[in-house]
């Protein structure tokens, strides 16, 4: 039988959670049943309310891969300026990161 | 265009002898120095004697193509894992060594200690080497002959791809079936 | 038939070898029955490996001898007390990646033989593609180090010439080549390294090796080198920098297998450090140094994939960030090896979240590879500013890349995120502080596989997409193995720890089992 | 002192390896890398006034020297033909596309 | 853009490889050269390699019978290798 995935701190039984996540959804559905009955789906009323302004066309307004995290990359603006020039795709240069790790590794096994 | 009489005659007197001195060491492996390995890299040294006397063209012309060397290195490989399995089949296990000292074919018994050599001995070992060799050679001269062969002008769109390609049928020219 | 239990572990590797040398035939003569043959192979060879490892979960470590006149019994019938032949030593954890490898590859070839078939070079593909099978079983089945190191130059050459396959233009090969170079330099190191402990030891077997091991200079140079070469086949910063060339250029469904190949990598390290090496370890440092690349491997294999425009690089840069978590979790228990409270408080369930994290990776990136092959596959396009709105056309697809990416993000109830639990809880008992780096790791994570659902399936339909349809069945029916796994890991946790995750941590754990395994409890 | 070769060939190689921007130069190198392991392993099997390991016509009484070490050799050099063949034509593959062979003009992929 | 697009200066990756070569030479100063230090294994593979294999060749049945399975490994090696030359000079539309 299904048991707990005991941590110390928590536990996880995916019984449980698929129950509570059957229940929300139940509890979604009821919601959305006791919406207004007389929605309709090809009437005025899907148009979203844009201050009276037309909508722009569906293409113009969808975000692009590149554009989402524009702002996380530019905060850490400082890390990446480092971080993406190590990437060279030199091959040399992958090799001689082989030659650190290993000096590197080395020393700090035998120091320490 | 060929090269020159001397490099061709030289070629033709020479590659026999490549072949038989190649075909000895593959034989004698058990008792000699050499083996498998050996002998079919000096047979596709023979090879490649040829290949560059006659230039690779006349050779696939008049010889064979290299992909019939690609079956000759599969050939050799499967002899080696049938021989490999045939240990299963007689009761013992994966590589099993049971032709040695039967007194059949390669399977003389052997004296402890220095002798002279015995090419009947050895059991499945003469045949593993047999196997090897047939593979080596095979493998050495396709690497020869496609190399030799080089890579013909493909442009993009005979080339297979951009990188992860469309296979949408209506493009056309997006590098064919085989 | 007990002919055939008996022989198993050789089959293992035989029938994927018989297979891909009659190809090369079946390609020129029959090319009719070349793709059943390799799915008939490939399914042989998964269910070999899959009998093998249940052999190994009910009956305790298999040991097979080749070429001595009774293969299954112990080492030691062949002369002498020592082994002298080369042994197959398939322990819990062996057996361990064995099924993960299994059911990848079963899944994968599923997917290629429908996605391939229009393309040329087909029977050295297929052919290519059973060695680096054969050399990942390979791989984690034996208990010989120089056939580990021959298994492991398999490994890597199969794995570059497949990447190879789509030339593009020279791209394909330049990623194989930089993959290759990388690997080969590695492996060579690997093998001086093997050179080094066999002048001392004068044996090629671990267990023998493991049974006299000492920590001296030479040793600890030959540790070293064998941390950073296989570090480097596994992928971790900051060796990791030919992973994603590789990676993002290969064929999909050979991308979902090289993460395999890569994590057998990862388990000849974790042997080499626990069995091997094992109690003569100075545990503390070494088990340091391998969270230390864990956690740069996590942070930076993250970072860099936030920011990536091709979708199979940043694929490629979580595979990772992803091995850093099991580095994480082992390299914990490796640094409380020598504590026994700590271990039993938390360092066996750090082991057991780290290798869980294994078969879990193997399989939701597996699946997330091969789902996004699958857009690429029908739209030629893996930029993903270019992609969008595909959703309404590949619904499967989408459901399939769901599954996965929530799976890798640790959502509930996947399997990523039993793992990554397991991994939190026991990493907080050791040091907050890697807990906390875990679990930001985690939520990035999320949030980039946020931008590549959002950016390849949400949104309007965009007009070049308009014609693009779902794809054939069989490549539906790879993911859908896949996915069936992943959803039953994440629902049936604790069940798959405690029938193969805890074996394969006790395996590693005690060195004592598997050196007394091989040399017949003389030890 | 075979030992201090070992260790000067590797450097030697790794520093081509390194150094070097033209990619048959590399695989050059790898090359005197994979000679310097195999001297490497033929070395640690090596006795004093040994006889190779082989009994047709050898002299009586004489010490072999040690086999394992000369089978690993065979194998790996037979790996390392496989893996330079490979690389070489791939090599040939980047030049006929690229036209270069120098390792700084090969980065498409990169980032 | 500069010349030299390596990360690392020459002078850099001259002090790596020469600290690496001093790695390497410890095994110089552990090992013997001329004497191994054990040789249990080997003397066992000289002494009865004859009897149990017969071969003369100590080496070839090292190779063939007591690592054979190696030898098939490293035959797959050199068919990968024939397969991937394969494939990459492999001609479309052939």
């Amino acid at each position: 039988m299904i048991g707990d995935l005991l941590t110390g701190y928590g536990f996880w039984n995916p019984l449980i959670w698929v129950v509570v996540m059957v229940i929300g959804l139940l509890f979604a559905w009821l919601v959305w049943r006791c919406g207004e009955s007389s929605y309709d789906k090809d009437t005025e009323q899907t148009k979203p309310y844009l201050s009276g302004n037309d909508e722009p066309p569906k293409g113009d307004v969808h975000i692009r891969g590149g554009n989402m995290y524009w702002g996380f990359t530019h905060a850490l603006k400082g890390y990446y300026d480092k971080i993406i020039p190590l990437h060279s795709g030199v091959v040399n240069d992958y090799l001689t990161w082989f030659l650190i790790g290993v000096i590197v590794i080395f020393v700090v096994v035998i120091v320490i | 265009m060929t090269s020159g009489l001397v490099i061709r005659t030289a070629g033709r007197l020479l590659a026999p002898f490549i072949f038989i001195f190649g075909f000895y060491i593959v034989a004698h492996g058990h008792l000699t120095p050499g083996g498998g390995f050996q002998g079919g890299a000096v047979i596709a040294t023979g090879v490649a004697l040829i290949l560059v006397c006659y230039y690779y063209k006349d050779c696939i012309d008049k010889l064979t193509p290299a992909k019939n060397f690609k079956l000759v290195e599969a050939a050799g490989l499967i002899l080696y894992i049938c021989t490999a399995l045939s240990g299963l089949v007689v009761g013992a296990s994966f590589l099993f060594n049971w032709m040695n000292a039967t007194g059949g074919l390669f399977g003389h018994a052997v004296a402890y200690g220095v002798n002279a050599g015995d090419i009947f001995t050895a059991g499945v070992i003469p045949v593993l080497n047999f196997a090897i060799g047939i593979e080596v050679l095979g493998a050495l001269s396709v690497v020869l002959m496609y190399m030799f062969a080089g890579l013909k002008e493909t442009t993009q769109a005979e080339d297979d791809a951009p990188a992860s390609t469309p296979i949408i049928k209506k493009s056309g020219k997006q590098g064919g079936k085989k | 038939m007990s002919l055939l239990l008996d022989n198993m572990p050789a089959l293992l590797i035989a029938v994927s070898l018989f297979g891909a040398f009659l190809i090369p035939i079946f390609g020129r003569f029959l090319p009719k029955i070349r793709d059943p043959w390799v799915i008939l192979v490939s399914f042989l060879a998964s269910l070999i490996a899959v009998i093998n490892a249940v052999t190994v979960f009910t009956k305790g470590t298999v040991v097979y001898v080749f070429g001595a006149a009774a293969g299954s019994s112990a080492a030691s019938i062949d002369s002498g007390g020592l082994p002298f032949r080369i042994i197959f030593t398939i322990d819990g954890f062996g057996a361990f990646m064995l099924l993960s490898a299994a059911i990848v590859s079963f899944a994968v070839i599923l997917y290629l033989v429908s996605s391939q078939k229009e393309r040329s070079g087909k029977s050295e593909f297929y052919a290519l593609y059973l060695l680096l099978t054969a050399g990942i079983f390979g791989m984690v089945s034996t208990g010989d180090m120089f056939n580990f190191f021959v298994f492991l130059e398999i490994n890597s050459l199969a794995a570059a010439a497949l990447v190879s396959y789509h030339r593009n233009g020279g791209i394909a090969v330049e990623g194989a080549l930089k993959y290759l170079i990388v690997n080969t330099v590695g492996g060579l190191m690997v093998l001086l390294s093997i050179g080094l402990l066999y002048a001392q030891y004068d044996s090629l077997n671990m267990a023998v090796i493991a049974s006299q091991m000492t920590w001296t200079t030479l040793n600890i140079v030959a540790l070293v080198l064998f941390i950073t070469a296989l570090a480097m086949k596994a992928g971790t910063v900051p060796f990791h920098y030919a992973t994603p060339d590789a990676y993002s250029v290969a064929p999909s469904g050979i991308t979902a297998l090289m993460v395999v190949a890569s994590q057998a990598g990862l388990y000849g390290l974790f042997r080499i450090l626990f069995t091997v090496y094992g109690g003569a370890l100075n545990t503390v440092t070494v088990g340091w140094v391998i969270i230390i690349l864990g956690i740069l491997s996590m942070v930076i294999g993250v970072t860099m994939a936030l920011p990536q425009k091709d979708v199979k690089r940043l694929l490629a840069y979580h595979a990772v960030s992803q091995t850093g978590y099991m580095l994480l979790g082992v390299g914990v228990a490796l640094a409380v090896l020598g504590d026994p409270v700590a271990l039993s408080a938390y360092g066996q369930t750090a082991m057991e979240g780290g290798l869980f994290h294994i078969i879990n990776h193997a399989l939701y990136k597996g699946l997330l590879f091969l789902a996004v092959g699958a857009v690429i596959y029908r739209t030629g396009v893996w930029n993903l500013n270019k992609l969008g709105g595909l959703g309404h056309n590949m619904k499967w697809t989408m459901i399939f890349f769901l599954i996965g990416a929530l799976a890798i993000a640790g959502i509930p109830p996947f399997n990523g995120f039993a793992s990554k639990l397991m991994i939190y809880e026991s990493v907080f008992a050791f040091n907050p502080i890697l807990s906390v780096i875990a679990m930001i790791v985690s939520i990035l994570t999320l949030a980039s596989f946020m931008k590549v659902f959002h950016s390849v399936f949400m949104g309007p339909k965009l007009p070049e997409f308009e014609n693009v349809k779902e794809v054939p069945k069989l490549m539906i029916a790879g993911m859908v193995i896949l996915t069936i796994f992943v959803i039953g890991f994440g629902l049936v946790p604790d069940l798959v720890v405690d029938s193969i995750v805890t074996p394969a941590a006790d395996a590693l754990l005690n060195q004592g089992s598997y050196i007394a395994a091989v040399l017949g409890g003389v030890l | 002192m075979p030992f201090i070769t070992v260790a000067l060939l590797i450097g030697i190689a790794f520093a081509i390896i390194l150094l070097k921007k033209n990619m048959i130069k590399m695989v050059m190198g790898i090359g005197i890398m994979e000679s310097a392991v195999n001297l490497f392993l033929i070395t640690i099997g090596y006795r004093e006034d040994g006889i190779a390991p082989i009994f047709t016509n050898a002299p009586e009484g004489v010490d072999m020297v040690l086999p394992t070490v000369q089978a690993l050799t065979l194998t790996n050099i037979v790996i390392g033909v496989a893996t330079t063949a490979l690389m070489i034509s791939m090599i040939m593959i980047i030049y006929k596309k690229y036209g270069t062979l120098n390792s700084d003009k090969m980065r498409r992929l990169k980032e | 853009m500069k010349e030299c697009t390596s990360l690392f200066p020459k002078r850099v990756v001259m002090i790596l490889v020469i600290l690496v070569t001093l790695i390497l030479l410890l095994p110089s100063i552990g090992l013997t050269f001329g004497e191994p230090q054990t040789t249990t294994t080997d003397q066992y593979y000289i002494n009865n390699a004859q009897v149990e294999t017969g071969a003369n060749n100590v080496v070839t049945s090292i190779v063939f019978d007591y690592r054979g399975f190696d030898t098939l490994g490293e035959a797959c090696v050199l068919f990968i290798a024939v397969l991937g030359v394969a494939m990459l000079f492999r001609r479309i539309g052939k």
